[in-house]
């Protein structure tokens, strides 16, 4: 057994972390530290500069502009990512959309629209969820009707993640209601600014803006922004989610907010002493790094599968599964370490201890964490049919 | 042995609970903190005229002398219906700290303006360093001839920026963690030297932080003995964190009655939600964990004005509610999904001020660690 | 508000707490403190002795022979009970069987057996669980045919609690294939000398005999012995489980049990310093009786409402559940504390502290507590259904 | 990064599973358990002939000086077949002790006549009072010109029945829980003064009591430094916790396989249990549980070897794996319901070590202290 990175893999990591030591703006790391998101402009200039570098998009082939890592180079990155302090960044053109072109997009759509995620002149967002549909994404009921050169789409989307920075969405929309509900889907592209789509901002219970409700009213939508056939949506949509996600269990991110915590309790006291140094708080937080120690290393050892060949299955659920569980436990933390800290309610940094000011939202959003992306339950009913064959 | 209420007690919880169905629905209350002041003047004199704001204050000054268990019958409904007016800062903590702290004068003069909701008082207490151990007073009052002068800050204060009194916690003698020498000091929010930073909590209310610079006031501002006030302000800190648990209660039976009404009308894959076991049998989690918050607040009624029992009794109360208030807040946002997440539905709302709950008058965690210390 | 006993009920308290003073044998209390299980003789002994009192049978109505008292009264009596730390006896005779006779048995059924329940003459074993049944009661299959004037009894139960003690069982069985299955079970009541009827043990995880299973091959039993209408055994049963029940939730022995685990903690050292003064272990010791604390006012509630003349109703799942959880929670607690001492097995008392020594065995069989008298899943099923209208 | 087995450790791992499924069925293990001497001698040559008793030990002396690695290639079969021969009191735990602390002649003497099975060895430390405290010894070796006297009484001792050797603790020097002072000392089970007192213990195996009263050693009989025994004593119980967590994984794997088999075949209301949605996320957890648990023993076979990591690295292997064997092995046995209460089942038995695999060497609890105050 052997899990050391090997020399050139070392070197990799030393370049990275001296490029985000360099180049990482510092009030970028500030928001970040204090589980901020940045602004739209300040994400789009960051990304730019990382992309200048060739690692805006760590999972895209060379052939595409991606920097064609490992996927331990990818584990490596994103663990120097983290530790720098930088935002995960956007990543639905990234992540999301990215390998479904190359993997089903026309020679057309890849030629215009990979370049413009790199360069961010396009920002992506998913429409995937309907009111209603849930867990149940397959049950989609928003329409594209085929009229001419076009699809007329009617219909509405919600949780749609920064559609209000957006100006382009790929979405799922229902082509035909014959057959079983998976059959009838299909991958379409959207311009925001098409007539008759309307974005209406959510707010989170962390009081911030960060999801939307998106409305069609006879949206006119080419042709050409079809991806893949009609009716191929549900493979496409499957497609992601089985694609291999090393860092789905947010390792990196939870051990540096871990650290945060540690701060925290160190520079608040109780009694008179530092938090940190009260074996309550030094319980749990050990409670919560020996989970995430464990995690790490299931991470690890699923990294080692894939490096060895073997294709990447449901195990990403179980990652998810314990690593919003690590989030909420450190968020959860965060909150008791707050204490009377925990009330005043978006003072941003002017009142009491800005961490501690910003423990509730950072808290209240890391519920999501168990619902979005499939929710706990769902990802216990994919494990126990996929991986146990219970039906 | 009987556990029914009182008919005195039914009539005041059936009228609480009726002004909340019809008074204060989850929008009336979102206009009420979305505008200033912040809380509703209208349902301030309400509330007063109803008597509400007089139960747990002493008979001789207009107040009802009622138990804990008639205070339940009020703040349990406002758990419910999420109630930001300052009932808890001004009637139960600042009142308390008055009525146990104070001269027949002082209570005189001050409690029947607190009951017929002319006053607004708030009990600042907390300190940036202190958390919730109302012992850590570094805030000094010194006395100048007949006057004492008072500095530092007083930090989280619910209802600062509507209190025209503050009930002050400042040392007059001995260290900063001591018990003796904590006075308690009425002063008016326009003192010269006060100063106000006002912001909204996480439920929905408002608090401030409160700083007082080379503050001047009369001897007489002194509730009773000025190097003894603790004993008054643990007695409002007791009364304070057991409604505290009674909102809760109310507000615990709201989610969880909503996420049982959700899941039995919410569809995936074509069935209510409701009809999936790990579903059903969180809702039985949840409710076994809102009946069972209900008998330990029946038990800490009955035991809490026993001297003997009230802190054992209200530790293990805490530390009960705590947890499955916990427990019945993240479900009730796991199980409403997305929607469970917005500001627009009230899950959210319930969340955040059960998360506050969680924390209030020292942590649930720290109240076991307490128990474990003190009363096994 | 008033959960003071009356005058007369903190008479009768003292009263009862006096005799179990001078009544209870001190091996038997010792016994019961170590969490075994006296000898048949010892309780026959001992319920004699109690039924001399008229004290036997605490929920039995004076005409047949109990004490006639209300729930608060029996309430009251269970608590000195386990205060004097007696045990709590074998009950399927007066709790189970009895209650059935008064409202379903025939004068000669009530005038021969509830008598010799009274006088132990008659131990009785419950014959409902079949090898397969488990929690779907309903599934069972042990036949009763019709022949002449007896039935003929073909099958076998299990888990059958002291049956090897037993001279007579009352049990289900089908006798009829037609209709819902509920419909075709009747209630019969069987000597266990009878020919054909033949008892094996199981052996417990504890290391003890406490079970069994009983086969029956061609076992002939009087008609006489059927108890209500034939095809009425469903119903009978029913009732008895919906039978209010002031004692399921084992608070008066939880309590008694808890202070056994503070001696326990109390008496051994780690580090030098007894136990109890470690904050880890009184922290654990806190969130048992703070849960033990809710318990029995919940416990409380319940027969305030059962004083007050509302009906028991499903509650009993409730308190089944939560006190069980409780049960467990200090078996696991004794087993912390016995830690090397654990190690033993059925040393008796010559190895080591006896509590300490007994700490695992109790940690076994506490399993059971959620699985047998309907396991935990199936009293949520339960709750779910009755309580909360979920299907 | 490769996290695979070597060829070697496979041999090894295949080997030791093909024994356990040709030869170490539940019954089988069940006829060795109920007769005497209460493990297989036959068993213990095949185990010696093969190899097994010799990974851990140093090549030097008959061993395979192999790594935590190799070890838990051996262990975690074992586990799964719940193995009672003394492995890990003879060959892990005083082996260790041996190579550890012993001189070369000693070495030379004791570790091959316990890699070819001639010698069985059992490592005595706890005492009375002691519970996993190693420091804590208050049994004596008096010097007395050539030999020791030792006195006091070594409590659960597991193989203590079938040992021709101890591995003995005991105070040279120092006060009862100084690190100092405490010396290893080799002595014949059938040396004058020492008598063991044999019982079953609860995971099926055996272990003892040994008292000590004058036993007379000759000083050559002392493990290195008689005042320095701890180091070799440490390093003993680290490598002993070590593959108890190895064996733990086994036991836990396949307590785990089991039930998901059973809730499969297993019918209740016309369909199998394992339909049942609370059913199978609880498998999921448990599923999760034990693969958790593999990754942190792989982490745990990654840093064992760095002294400066070992503390750190097996105290949170234990306190994981701890936790998620409780959860594992306490929902097998509500999963088998009442079968699994029973004698007759292995679950049960897997149960019963679990649950002392939870305590040994520290129970879970106590490690999370450990954790809490040492490796933040």
């Amino acid at each position: 057994m052997n899990v050391d990175f090997s020399p050139a893999e070392l070197e990799f990591q030393q370049q990275v972390r001296q490029w985000f030591a360099d180049n990482l703006p510092a009030d970028l790391k500030r928001k970040n530290e204090l589980g901020k998101m940045p602004s739209r402009d300040e994400l789009v200039a960051w990304q730019r500069k990382l992309n200048e570098q060739g690692w805006l998009a760590p999972g895209w082939p060379e052939e595409h502009g991606g920097p064609g890592w490992t996927a331990t180079q990818r584990y490596i990155f994103d663990l120097e990512r983290a530790r720098a302090g930088a935002p995960i960044g956007l990543s639905m053109g990234i992540v999301m959309l990215g390998p479904v072109l190359m993997a089903f997009g026309t020679p057309e759509q890849k030629q215009t629209y990979l370049p413009r995620i790199l360069s961010c002149d396009d920002w992506w967002c998913q429409g995937y969820s309907e009111p209603g549909s849930g867990s149940d994404l397959a049950s989609l009921k928003t329409s594209a009707v085929p009229d001419g050169d076009s699809y007329v789409v009617n219909g509405s989307k919600i949780w749609t993640t920064y559609a209000h920075y957006a100006n382009r969405m790929f979405c799922l929309v229902r082509t035909s209601n014959e057959g079983k509900k998976q059959a009838g889907i299909s991958f379409l592209l959207i311009d925001m600014d098409t007539p008759g789509l309307e974005v209406r901002p959510i707010i989170s219970i962390d009081g911030e803006h960060h999801l939307n409700e998106v409305f069609f009213t006879d949206v006119r939508v080419p042709k050409a922004n079809l991806v893949g056939q009609e009716g191929q949506g549900w493979t496409i949509a499957k497609y992601l989610l089985t694609h291999e996600r090393t860092t789905i269990a947010g390792v990196a991110d939870s051990k540096v907010n871990l650290g945060i915590l540690k701060a925290m309790a160190a520079e608040n006291q109780s009694n008179g002493k530092p938090m940190l140094e009260d074996p309550r708080i030094r319980r749990r937080i050990a409670q919560v790094e020996i989970d995430l120690l464990a995690l790490e290393w299931t991470n690890l050892r699923t990294l080692a599968a894939t490096a060895a060949g073997k294709a990447p299955g449901p195990e990403s659920s179980n990652l998810k599964l314990a690593g919003t569980a690590v989030q909420q436990a450190i968020t959860e933390l965060m909150v008791e370490i707050a204490g009377p800290w925990a009330w005043p309610w978006q003072t941003g940094d002017y009142v009491g201890p800005p961490e501690l000011a910003h423990a509730v939202e950072r808290y209240n959003f890391a519920r999501a964490a168990t619902i979005y992306g499939g929710s706990d339950e769902v990802q216990k009913n994919v494990l126990a049919k996929m991986m146990l064959g219970l039906k | 042995m009987d556990l029914t209420l009182s008919d005195e007690q039914k009539l005041i919880r059936q009228a609480v609970e009726r002004f909340i169905r019809n008074d204060y629905s989850f929008d009336a209350r979102k206009k009420i903190i979305g505008a200033e002041p912040g809380y509703s003047t209208a349902h301030w004199q309400t509330f007063a005229e109803l008597g509400w704001l007089g139960v747990p204050l002493p008979e001789a000054h207009g107040g009802f002398g009622g138990a804990l268990a008639d205070l339940l019958q009020v703040v349990e409904p406002f758990g419910a219906g999420m109630v930001v007016e300052p009932y808890l800062p001004s009637v139960i903590l600042a009142g308390t700290a008055i009525a146990e702290g104070g001269s027949e004068a002082q209570q005189a003069e001050l409690l029947p303006a607190i009951a017929d909701g002319t006053l607004i008082a708030a009990l600042a207490h907390g300190e940036r360093q202190s958390r919730f151990n109302p012992h850590d007073v570094q805030t000094s009052a010194r006395r100048e001839g007949d006057a004492y002068l008072l500095d530092g800050q007083k930090t989280v204060v619910p209802g600062a920026p509507w209190a025209q009194k503050f009930i002050v916690s400042a040392r007059t003698a001995g260290e900063r963690f001591d018990a003796e020498g904590i006075g308690l000091f009425v002063v008016d929010a326009d003192a010269a030297g006060l100063q106000v930073d006002s912001y909204r909590t996480a439920d929905g209310a408002r608090a401030g932080n409160v700083t007082l610079q080379q503050v001047r006031v009369p001897a007489s501002a002194a509730l009773g003995d000025p190097a003894a006030g603790l004993t008054a302000l643990t007695a409002a800190l007791d009364l304070g964190l057991a409604a505290a648990c009674g909102e809760a209660l109310g507000a615990m039976q709201a989610v969880y009655q909503r996420t049982l009404d959700y899941v039995k009308t919410r569809k995936q894959f074509d069935v209510p939600i409701g009809s999936f076991q790990v579903i059903q049998h969180r809702l039985v989690d949840m409710f076994t964990a809102v009946e069972s918050s209900r008998s330990m607040l029946t038990m800490l009624a009955v035991r809490f004005a026993d001297p003997q029992e009230r802190a054992r009794a209200l530790t293990a109360t805490k530390v009960h509610l705590g947890q499955n208030a916990r427990y019945v807040a993240q479900q009730a946002v796991q199980l409403h999904g997305g929607i469970g997440m917005t500001e627009e539905l009230d899950i959210g709302h319930y969340f955040r001020r059960l998360t506050l709950f969680c924390l209030a008058f020292g942590s649930t965690d720290e109240q076991l660690e307490t128990y474990a210390a003190e009363h096994i």
